[in-house]
């Protein structure tokens, strides 16, 4: 069973069998039912399943995420859609101190199967407070796992991953990607959680990326193949927890290593993933690690300023081949 | 309700328990038994004590950082909860909660929470969820007038009374969030005027009177589970003590303590008791000496409790089985 | 406040100012010289015009992503605004902001801010520096109706009233907050009386007609700037179109839209201007030429606009001469 | 002029005497007045002030930060106190939207000279969501400084040097230096922003900490003394703007790296410190770097559990041992 359908068709359709088959599972947040989502996600779930499992919320972030995390203590087994990582600030205590605690401090009485989904990255000239790729960042806190998937497989798949899973999780979709379009296959069992995967593979350098960052590595993986470069390009899939095992055998073949991610590069998620790599396959290392990341500035609405700031294919490109030198 | 005698005399061990717990609590927190934030109920303990009782064993309770007496009033055992407080394997949450964590799943007790005002979301889902399900549970939900002005409050109460959810709004107004008196913080101090402007049904009572809490609380979770939607309740009391126990009290008057103290709950209730006529001196005794086994029973308990190991520190940060 | 017909004649103008320039942005958007998000304020530009016309050079302005008519009311060149939108080094913000990050020393326009309900935090802090430094002075906050459901609405609105600040606010009730009705976002949809809980005072008025916006914002104006702390002023108004250029707006009637489209706010206006007497099609026309040709100017000036060199991405980031 | 006080003495000095030289600066902030600060900061200040310098705010902290951030925008120079850390999730919104964009939004137009004060750090048995060590976490945010004063000069200094930033400065203060003891020298030129400095100079490896991390650095660096190592430890003082030159400097001269922080490892401060080094200074390495953070775990109640979580001397020396036999 494997047909070519959208990244968001791949979320609703996740969302929607899920829906069907366990009646705890719903989902909540702002115009999730009548304006059928902000990224058009849910349409059509509302008059599916009616609005006592679409639910419209207000405006009222930490609020209906901390309701997520009652309904989950509560037995059920809440989507909470935060429109965008950007307003998902407003729900950071819920998620940091309630969602990521409770298990710990009631001693391991309650869980919180709680998946709280919401589009992230920047590149659409929105601007300082609407560009924020906050995925890197979030995986810092211990309690929750924080899914980004890059391709329509992994759109389907986390979701119910995700459900599946005892406890907290976050799933970043970049927005840029909900009409990206890839092969589904619905019967496949899923990789788990914290599995990395390899989408080329190389002998000359590692790529270590996620979410849409995966697909400029790859465009980059093409234009370095045509100068002789080969390079293996991992797609992370899970940033907390990291796959480990994953990331060292590639370094082990490659011997050099080069990440991509769209957050700010100060305290990024590659900063994290060089830290391990230094611990654990120093010796590994031909040459110095190099990160692409977006720069550190608010985001510029300027196309030029945006593009400027965000990771590139010929960023990308530029790096390798700096790291192939040896630099 | 029970009725009478009996409930008045229950209703007074339950008080003398929270009040006698307590104070040994601060014994062993000068002991150094305990340790972090200890934030003391006396003075409040009608509040929980009569609430508690207008709920059932499938209702929800959560309440703030100040929880032991809701925690005893809920019947977590005060020998786990001293021994949570000793930091012991024994503790309702393994001693990995402490003071400002008390959970108990066997009573549906869900915290404990040390952020001001950020039970009230978690009250929100837990009720929209039994609604969802159709389940006919209150969920019950304290905090102090200082939660008022945070803005989960505001966002709290309007999805309560939006969804018309099976929520208790219990407001603990002790009149002052630490040192901060209630006429600084909130421009319009009625705080169950506030509620009304929710549209939610709200009322003020006595908090210092256990019959009048328990009451107006019975009454409120018949409304609510005949579906009639939320119920603000505000209990006017008075916290006795500082705020924890690093607490100067420099921002009120002595005088006002004193006052507030000649309201104390349990010399409230003893009055209407001995209006009833068959209390007496002896029966007076009789509970101190129980509540006084329990107690200690429950120090001697949480002293030779065990330590978690060592190697157990990452435990419970994801469950057992999940991926990691 | 003017009088008669000049004044009506002005508020036409700027209405009318306010409707082209946005309609041309609409041309823009579809030509990609605008991207992002672009939030039409169409339908509502009684608001911005009435109540801008209440408030001097000195006082401050805060508003959100759907501020382009508050931004040329207040007297943003447009040309600069249409060159912000182009991401023009011309534009206001040198191309940094864009359509939702207006902002203006000149006018003390302070944004242009894209998290609903982000806006008034910023305001209390405006006015609580004005109050202190005993500065005579309004700050005017903008806001939707949506934004009433976030707790910072409720912080804000307690501290302004608690503190008795100097700040007009401005809800700019349009009926729906994106694709979410009123009614399913507030339990109590009747805005005004929830300032009212805060003890502030607050009316709701006809945000269709801009003289009534005019008249209870300058009343209102005048009450704070004589100490009366804050005021709270309810716009009953709709937006023509969708929330911004991506809605198919299916959570609403058509009907509905042609219901509020005959009061249109500049329909409303040229009905008074009529009454008036004076009020010709030739004086109509010449506004309207009036008005294209500022347009025409403004993209005329966006178009020529240059980009800022890719070498200044990081400035602003921080001060220019700080420690960095 | 040098005097011994505490730490929470200096930053009393220092506010006071920022408040007497200048009449924009006011504090504010949760029982700052009446109660005299939670942590008796501002004791004193409220008789010495009034109540409209030293304001008492409701338990409302996105709107007193972002009243502060208003308050700068027009002309004040505020000082909002936080009351730990852990409260601070609630105003993220506004530090990170308005408070680090504002500037760069509005095209220069805008700047915002707040000072937000904050205690930090776990170790006083608090539970999961009171201990919270987010200052490395917070130096993510491009448009913001973030200093971690660890010695009685640098909170005092620190405070002086927020102020006189134009832009919206964090100071964390650990907890449980209030009581510190120190030397206080309140005419000697403050050492800048974004200095780090030299606490020990050493030969063999460079310890990088901050806060009161320093103190259990220093400890375990005269335990490796005697052992015959010799650490070099180096108070970052300020985690955005790091000083890449003192670190590159130290490393050139060690060739060994430690790095110690109170916040949970993945995504700490000390990976992005790694990152760097590997970036500047690979080649200098004879080992690879090690770190010594918070165990990842929502912070336990029990004492022995809390104090397994922190980091401590031993740890320190045990990591430094290693380092030495280069793994
Ligand atoms: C969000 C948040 N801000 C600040 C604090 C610090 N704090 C703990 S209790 C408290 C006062 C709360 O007052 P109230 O809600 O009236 O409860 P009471 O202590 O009187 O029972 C404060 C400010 C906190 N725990 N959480
Ligand atoms: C905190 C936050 N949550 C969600 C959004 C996405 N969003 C943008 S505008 C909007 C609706 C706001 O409605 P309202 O306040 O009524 O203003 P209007 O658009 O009607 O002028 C939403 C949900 C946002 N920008 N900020
Ligand atoms: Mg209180
Ligand atoms: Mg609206």
């Amino acid at each position: 069973m494997s047909e070519t359908i959208t990244y968001r068709e791949a979320l609703r359709a996740a969302i929607s069998e899920a829906m069907q088959k366990d009646e705890r599972v719903f989902l909540m947040g702002e115009d999730v039912g009548r304006y059928g989502g902000s990224f058009a996600v849910s349409m059509g779930l509302l008059e599916q399943f009616g609005s006592e499992r679409i639910i419209d919320t207000p405006l009222s972030e930490s609020a209906f995420t901390g309701a997520g995390i009652g309904a989950a203590l509560n037995g059920m087994r809440p989507i909470v859609e935060i429109m965008t990582v950007n307003f998902s600030l407003l729900a950071l205590d819920q998620i940091m101190n309630n969602a990521a605690t409770i298990l710990h401090m009631s001693g391991g009485q309650f869980n919180v199967p709680l998946v709280i989904r919401m589009a992230t990255g920047g590149g659409k000239q929105l601007g300082a407070q609407h560009s924020h790729s906050l995925e890197g960042w979030y995986a810092h806190i211990p309690g929750l796992k924080v899914l980004t998937p890059a391709t329509v497989q992994d759109a389907y798949d986390m979701v119910g991953l995700a459900l599946a899973d005892p406890d907290p999780v976050l799933i970043f979709e970049n927005s840029l990607l909900y009409n990206a379009k890839g092969e589904l296959d619905t019967v496949a069992t899923p990789l788990p959680i914290g599995k990395a995967k390899t989408m080329r593979s190389g002998k000359d350098v590692s790529i270590l990326t996620y979410g849409i960052s995966l697909f400029k590595a790859l465009e980059a993986a093409e234009i370095l193949s045509k100068e002789g470069i080969e390079a293996e390009v991992i797609d992370l899939r899970s940033l907390r927890p990291l796959d480990d095992m994953a990331i060292m055998e590639s370094v082990r073949k490659t011997h050099r290593v080069l990440i991509v991610d769209e957050g700010w590069k100060s305290g990024s998620i590659s900063a994290e993933i060089m830290a391990r790599i230094n611990e654990q396959a120093f010796y590994e290392l031909d040459a110095p690690m190099i990160r692409v990341c977006s720069a550190e500035v608010p985001f510029p609405y300027a196309h030029h300023l945006e593009q400027a700031a965000l990771p590139q294919p010929e960023k990308i490109v530029a790096a390798a081949k700096k790291l192939m030198e040896g630099i | 309700m029970q009725t009478d005698f009996a409930l008045l005399e229950h209703y007074y061990r339950q008080m003398l328990l929270i009040r006698r717990f307590e104070e040994k609590c601060v014994e062993m927190y000068s002991h150094e038994k305990i340790r972090g934030f200890l934030h003391l109920y006396i003075g409040e303990e009608a509040i929980a004590v009569g609430v508690t009782d207008a709920v059932g064993p499938e209702d929800n309770v959560l309440a703030t950082y100040r929880e032991h007496g809701h925690a005893i009033a809920r019947g977590i055992l005060p020998k786990t909860i001293m021994a949570e407080m000793f930091g012991k394997a024994e503790g309702c949450c393994l001693g990995r909660g402490g003071s400002m964590h008390l959970f108990d799943a066997a009573t549906r007790f869900y915290g404990g929470s040390a952020i001001v005002g950020a039970g009230l979301p978690l009250a929100v889902g837990m009720a929209l969820a039994d609604k969802r399900m159709k389940r006919s549970r209150v969920t019950v939900c304290f905090f102090g007038d200082g939660a008022v002005a945070e803005g989960e409050f505001h966002e709290s109460l309007n999805l309560a009374a939006l969804w018309q959810l099976p929520i208790l709004f219990v407001c603990e107004n002790n009149r002052y969030g630490m040192g901060t008196a209630l006429e600084l913080s909130q421009s319009e101090p009625n705080l169950a005027k506030k509620a009304l402007s929710y549209r939610i049904t709200a009322s003020q009572v006595d908090g210092m009177d256990v019959l009048e809490v328990a009451k107006a609380a019975t009454h409120a979770v018949s409304q609510i589970k005949e579906g009639g939607g939320p119920v603000f309740l505000e209990c006017l009391a008075y916290r006795f003590r500082g705020h924890s126990m690093f607490d100067a009290e420099l921002y009120r008057d002595k005088a006002e303590v004193e006052e507030w103290k000649k309201k104390d709950p349990l010399l409230v209730l003893q009055s209407k008791l001995e209006s009833e006529g068959s209390w007496t001196s002896t029966k007076k005794d009789e509970i101190e000496k129980e509540v006084a086994a329990i107690v200690n029973e429950a120090v001697e308990y949480a002293e030779q409790g065990t330590l978690e190991p060592l190697e157990d520190l990452e435990k419970f940060v994801y469950s057992s089985g999940a991926d990691q």
